[in-house]
């Protein structure tokens, strides 16, 4: 909500029943300032006559409003964009055959149809310095921040020159140094951690933030609830943004929210809200760099509900045959990288045939990364007991 | 005898189960219209409609709880966890209510609920996919855990299961659901939990093992068979209440244990055989028991380091010969 | 919320963002009519223009302002209504006492100043037919239910004629048949429990239904949120009754929240919610009547926030010193059965006499009480072995 | 030496840790303003600011994963469970999540953090509030778990466990924090986790005993004493890893074991212990390892049977005796 107000039009300030929160009490640079103060009530139970109103207040990003130039991107980082969604979809494309050539194993969740949210985002934030977590199906964010086809082929690969040593597999996806904090595969137990991810940048007093992402499905989870009220009393540099691709597995969200109106659940917690489209690039970073800049960085954490669609399965044993009749056509007919490819066009950046040589490049780029991660070698058997505790060679464990 | 694959032999049971009683319901994740996650409840939808065959949000926590409320309420939930790692988030539900419920209310309330699932891991899932949980649960009173290794148990076992008034926890295994093998067609078919299974006979040593390591099990045996040696396998089937007499009668003839249990080993269902044994058998052991477990490590995704993790037919070939002393 | 509009004035049918959910799949009466439909998602990508706006509105049940016979209260049933809060104070006095003479062991968490909630609230239901659920604080409850005070200090003592045989302790008041469903010490743990035994009565198509009571403190937890959205969707006769005495032990509520004014945290739900006094019994049972009457009864569960005040410290080892100045005597300025006493005086249903005539007796049974508690026996050496599965005697415990 | 209460001790450990190093913080319920609900963290408050000693909400899942996401980004949490009944709530946390993502990300991330709080039953506080979670969490890779018996262990594990990187869970005791007893002044004093500590020595019997249950022992050893047994004590101190050779060493020498463990025993410590002794040192054990545990029951409230529930001096000695062939 950009804006809410409290109409309680019969109560005065002396048996008003809304109540304001206390300051945070971390100040983010090691030393807070404030005297300490006795930790009683500021609420009144004089209960006003009612009803007590209020308006909230929901922004929104339609798609195919926003340019590239008042987003601050120069021609050449809107091919960048492209190449970007280009590079994931072409990678998982081949990721489904690998999947069925028997060289990636385990579970597979492609995020072919949502590859604006990872690139409009990605865009939005400083890679490296701030932090991004994510869910399992995490190939899209790992390529948008900048990890190697080669290093997420392997890992899918099982491979020691993988992104995770080959140890972590599709859903684990982590690399350190461009602060990608994972690849998480149990539902919603990553929201505290991202909570946690910002806590650490606004206790060494950074101006550093966490964008955090999770599906529609997490969102049922408890853990959504208590990283968000954490959030909100330390005041943390966070944007919770909710990749809602209408499904969980096979359950929509309107069968499974009690309000499927998911923009809205950031009132809970007096957080600023609003709604994005997740099939323009443009309107996905247009939001995430509002709710950075005007919210996160400010350490006031923020809700965003990005609408998208996945095009695959849930995982790729997954029929899907929950959809409606028409419904992944339908959807597919608002594709996001469609209409960056037009809008390039229509903005004389490239012309068609230079985007198709592009893809070419991309589907050769990844083409690349198979034979990388082809030739590449398995852990050695050892690396079974490496990396479970700092220490090296523990005695007990082998 | 029908042939069922092991989600059919849970199929049926919990389908005959419901056709007796109307009481029994089944909630869980994707458990209605998608048929299940692993199609155990395949068709159970149609069969028996929307009041009965539930789909849940992704709060485990929340239906868990809901169950035991349910069952507090007169109800006997069938509680689907699309798989154990997943009980995590509803773990102080399954441990610290279910089970204490009858006890801190002096004897008033039933709990008749079954959490059931796939348990224990499945091949390259990583590590927060691959997690034990038997010897977790075993370890609370209240509960009651299974753990069947065949089809046949899996039906008996389960039918018995959701007729017991106290809290079970039923773990089966991914990795099983599509394996074939007889199945009674007996009119109400059930086991009683509590009873091991003696599946083969042997006077040489004694291998303890559930569920999938129960076929370990089984190959190792005919490995040892090849080399002259006999081994009685025991699959025990209900973990708690563990039937220790059945395991002790075979230790006292064979003079050895082996246990097999694919879990971390620290605390384990193979620790607690072995102080269970030592304690009763004391005199009559001829070695240590030896326990074949997963590692004391995370499950990692590569293929090759997830197949040096499991529990296998030649480590076990390995300590059964240890403990007859012939190697 | 008694009423809630979504205005988004740029949004057309088409493109709205917002959306409904799917009926509850539950009919109640075993059996359900409609056709089995797929679960395709209803809800659109397309995003309107916003601001997306939404006026809430929430009830209130101020003190002061409802007669004993609007509520349908006799005047004997008003004096009953005294009786039971002077009980449960009464009683818990002499708590506090037994637990300094170490008659009672373990935790100890007193009701005193809340008297009205219990009352009010046993008051607007079916005891034995509806079914309560509380937390730990739970001795008034079980007093207002029809527990006992002889049953219910006898657990205290942990002995054999409790209410739960003496296993359960304080925290743990059970009665089956009136459908207490307990006393739970694990903080905001029986909320799921709550919508279950709604789902119970709904299940068997039963008219009854649940009140889940719970603290402040309670809806932090993860299951809060697990729970409503579970009885929001299957649509589940449950009022869930925030008892918001201001703190979580030491923690008061706006240091805690990042949404201090809790009666509005049903909307993530879309429940109606509300906000009462708890410091009038009339407005407890005023607001517990609407919640069923209106919403309950007919499988709509909702939200109510009770404002309350422990007049205690958390347990009985807790001197309470984050409380302000005065602020206690302030609070105990608006006791409700102070309130209540003079109500009854002033509408001529009893003399200020014959209420200290009652308070007598009641102080009379609760001495009756602790003389009975204390010539009872312990359980049985063996009861250690009792009552943890049906099944008697198991071999493999002892 | 200065004579300290157990939690003294351990708050001296905790502000000895921040003092040295301004990337530890402290969280959890009512750790600051009200001084710790068991007034470990007392005075913490007022020394280091509300920057670095921070109240939670009652969200155990969301304080223990805001931990171990600082602890990924770079600090070293300690978190108080206000009890480890509590812990449960977060238990997907604790053992999903902290101990796998150093593994997952292919040892990319260190997280330093320790759990912490107290740990089994502590008086007539009913079934939901006394349990002893040792085994449960060490039956974990990736996570190390300490349970200390005296304040002096307590400041030197302690300190061991915040300067670790990996998680730790450090399990304290409600009923010792009053416990006074010498405690080292030595600057900067650490106790290395897992290593046991042989407490009292002698030669007929090993009994191995750690947190409240060491006291058993110790005063179980005295009565032995008096009928002219020699106990040697150990106390594991670190559960996770266990000082196994320490143990062994110790039942080589009087071949006779007993472990007291006040858990619930299915799946336990002792279970462990077991296993691990008589695979070692079978060849020198004259009599089954014995255990002595809460029974296989929830806790009651009833103070009759508490007394009842907890491993007390005289079965540790009738176990010892039964070991010894005494009775
Ligand atoms: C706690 C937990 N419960 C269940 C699962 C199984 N599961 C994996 S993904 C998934 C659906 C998640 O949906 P959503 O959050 O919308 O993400 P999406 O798949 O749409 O990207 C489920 C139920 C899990 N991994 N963790
Ligand atoms: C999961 C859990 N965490 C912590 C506690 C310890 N604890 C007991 S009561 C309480 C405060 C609860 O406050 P509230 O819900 O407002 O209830 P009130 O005491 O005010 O009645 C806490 C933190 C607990 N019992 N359970
Ligand atoms: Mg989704
Ligand atoms: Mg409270």
């Amino acid at each position: 909500m950009a804006d809410q107000q409290n109409e309680a039009p019969d109560a005065t300030a002396e048996d008003a029943a809304t109540t304001e929160k206390r300051p945070s009490p971390l100040s983010g640079d090691g030393a807070s300032e404030e005297p300490i103060e006795g930790p009683w009530t500021h609420q009144s139970i004089d209960i006003p006559e009612g009803p007590i109103e209020e308006t909230v207040s929901f922004d929104t990003y339609p798609a195919g409003q926003y340019g590239h130039g008042e987003l601050g991107f120069e021609d050449d980082e809107v091919l960048d964009l492209l190449r970007n969604m280009l590079l994931q979809r072409r990678f998982e494309n081949r990721c489904r055959q690998m999947y069925q050539q028997q060289k990636i194993s385990g579970f597979l969740h492609l995020y072919i149809g949502q590859e604006a949210v990872s690139t409009g985002s990605a865009n939005a934030v400083d890679i490296g310095e701030d932090s991004i977590i994510t869910a399992y199906r995490d190939h899209g964010m790992g390529l948008a921040m900048g990890l190697t086809p080669e290093e997420c082929m392997a890992e899918l690969f099982g491979k020691k020159t993988g992104c995770s040593k080959g140890k972590g597999g599709s859903m684990h996806f982590f690399d350190r140094e461009k602060k990608m904090m994972g690849g998480h595969a149990i539902v919603g137990a990553h929201l505290p951690l991202g909570a946690g991810i910002a806590f650490a940048h606004k206790y060494r007093g950074e101006d550093n933030v966490c964008l955090c992402f999770f599906g529609d499905g997490a969102m049922h989870q408890g853990a959504f609830r208590e990283a968000c009220n954490l959030a909100g009393i330390y005041e943390l540099p966070i944007v919770f943004v909710c990749e809602n691709n209408q499904y969980a597995m096979g359950t929509a969200v309107d069968r499974a929210f009690s309000k499927p109106d998911l923009f809205k659940h950031g009132y809970n917690f007096d957080f600023p809200s609003s709604l994005a489209s997740g099939m323009d690039v443009f309107s996905v970073n247009k939001a995430i760099q509002d709710h950075v800049e005007n919210y996160a960085r400010d350490d006031q954490p923020s809700f965003l509900e990005v609408r998208t669609y996945r095009y695959q399965g849930h995982s790729i044993t997954d029929p899907a045959e929950y959809r409606a009749e028409n419904e992944l056509d339908e959807r597919k007919s608002e594709d996001a990288i469609v209409r960056l490819e037009k809008y390039i066009v229509d903005h004389d950046i490239a012309t068609q045939e230079e985007i198709d040589g592009m893809d070419d490049e991309v589907t050769q780029t990844v083409k690349d990364a198979i034979d990388a991660a082809d030739a590449a070698d398995f852990p050695d058997e050892d690396a079974l007991y490496d990396d479970i505790y700092a220490q090296e060679e523990y005695p007990f464990i082998a | 005898m029908a042939t069922l694959q092991f989600r059919e032999a849970l199929r049926a049971a919990m389908t005959e189960e419901m056709e007796r009683d109307d009481d029994i319901f089944l909630i869980g994740e994707e458990v209605a219209e998608y048929d299940g996650a692993y199609k155990v409840s395949k068709g159970m939808l149609d069969q028996f409609g929307r009041d009965r065959v539930i789909d849940s949000p992704i709060s485990e926590l929340g239906f868990a709880g809901l169950g035991i409320g349910a069952a507090m309420n007169g109800l006997r939930p069938i509680v689907e966890f699309m798989t154990f790692n997943f009980s995590f988030m509803a773990f102080d539900q399954v441990v610290n209510n279910a089970p204490n419920m009858r006890y801190m209310s002096g004897g008033q309330f039933d709990v008749p609920i079954v959490f059931r699932g796939p348990n224990g891991a499945a091949g390259q899932l990583g590590a927060t996919h691959s997690n034990s949980t038997e010897a977790l649960y075993a370890n609370f009173p209240g509960l009651k855990v299974v753990s069947p290794s065949v089809p046949d148990d899996g039906k008996g076992l389960l039918k018995s299961a959701i007729r017991d008034d106290d809290p079970v926890v039923f773990l089966e295994s991914e990795l099983m659901y599509g394996l074939k093998d007889e199945v009674s067609e007996e009119d109400d078919y059930t086991i009683p939990l509590g009873s091991a299974r003696v599946a083969r006979e042997g006077g040489d040593v004694t291998i303890v093992a559930h569920s999938k390591s129960y076929h370990v099990a089984m190959d190792a045996a005919e490995e040892l068979e090849k080399d002259g040696y006999e081994a009685e396998v025991i699959d025990p089937r209900t973990i708690k209440p563990l039937d220790i007499e059945t395991i002790v009668e075979s230790v006292v003839k064979t003079n050895r244990c082996v246990v097999i249990d694919e879990s971390n080993p620290f605390a384990s269902v193979a620790s607690e055989v072995t102080q269970q044994v030592q304690d009763r058998a004391f005199d009559y052991l001829d070695a240590p028991i030896l326990r074949v477990t997963a590692p004391d490590t995370p499950a990692p995704y590569a293929p090759n380091l997830m197949d040096e993790y499991m529990p296998g037919v030649d480590e076990t070939v390995e300590k059964c010969k240890r403990v007859l002393y012939t190697e």
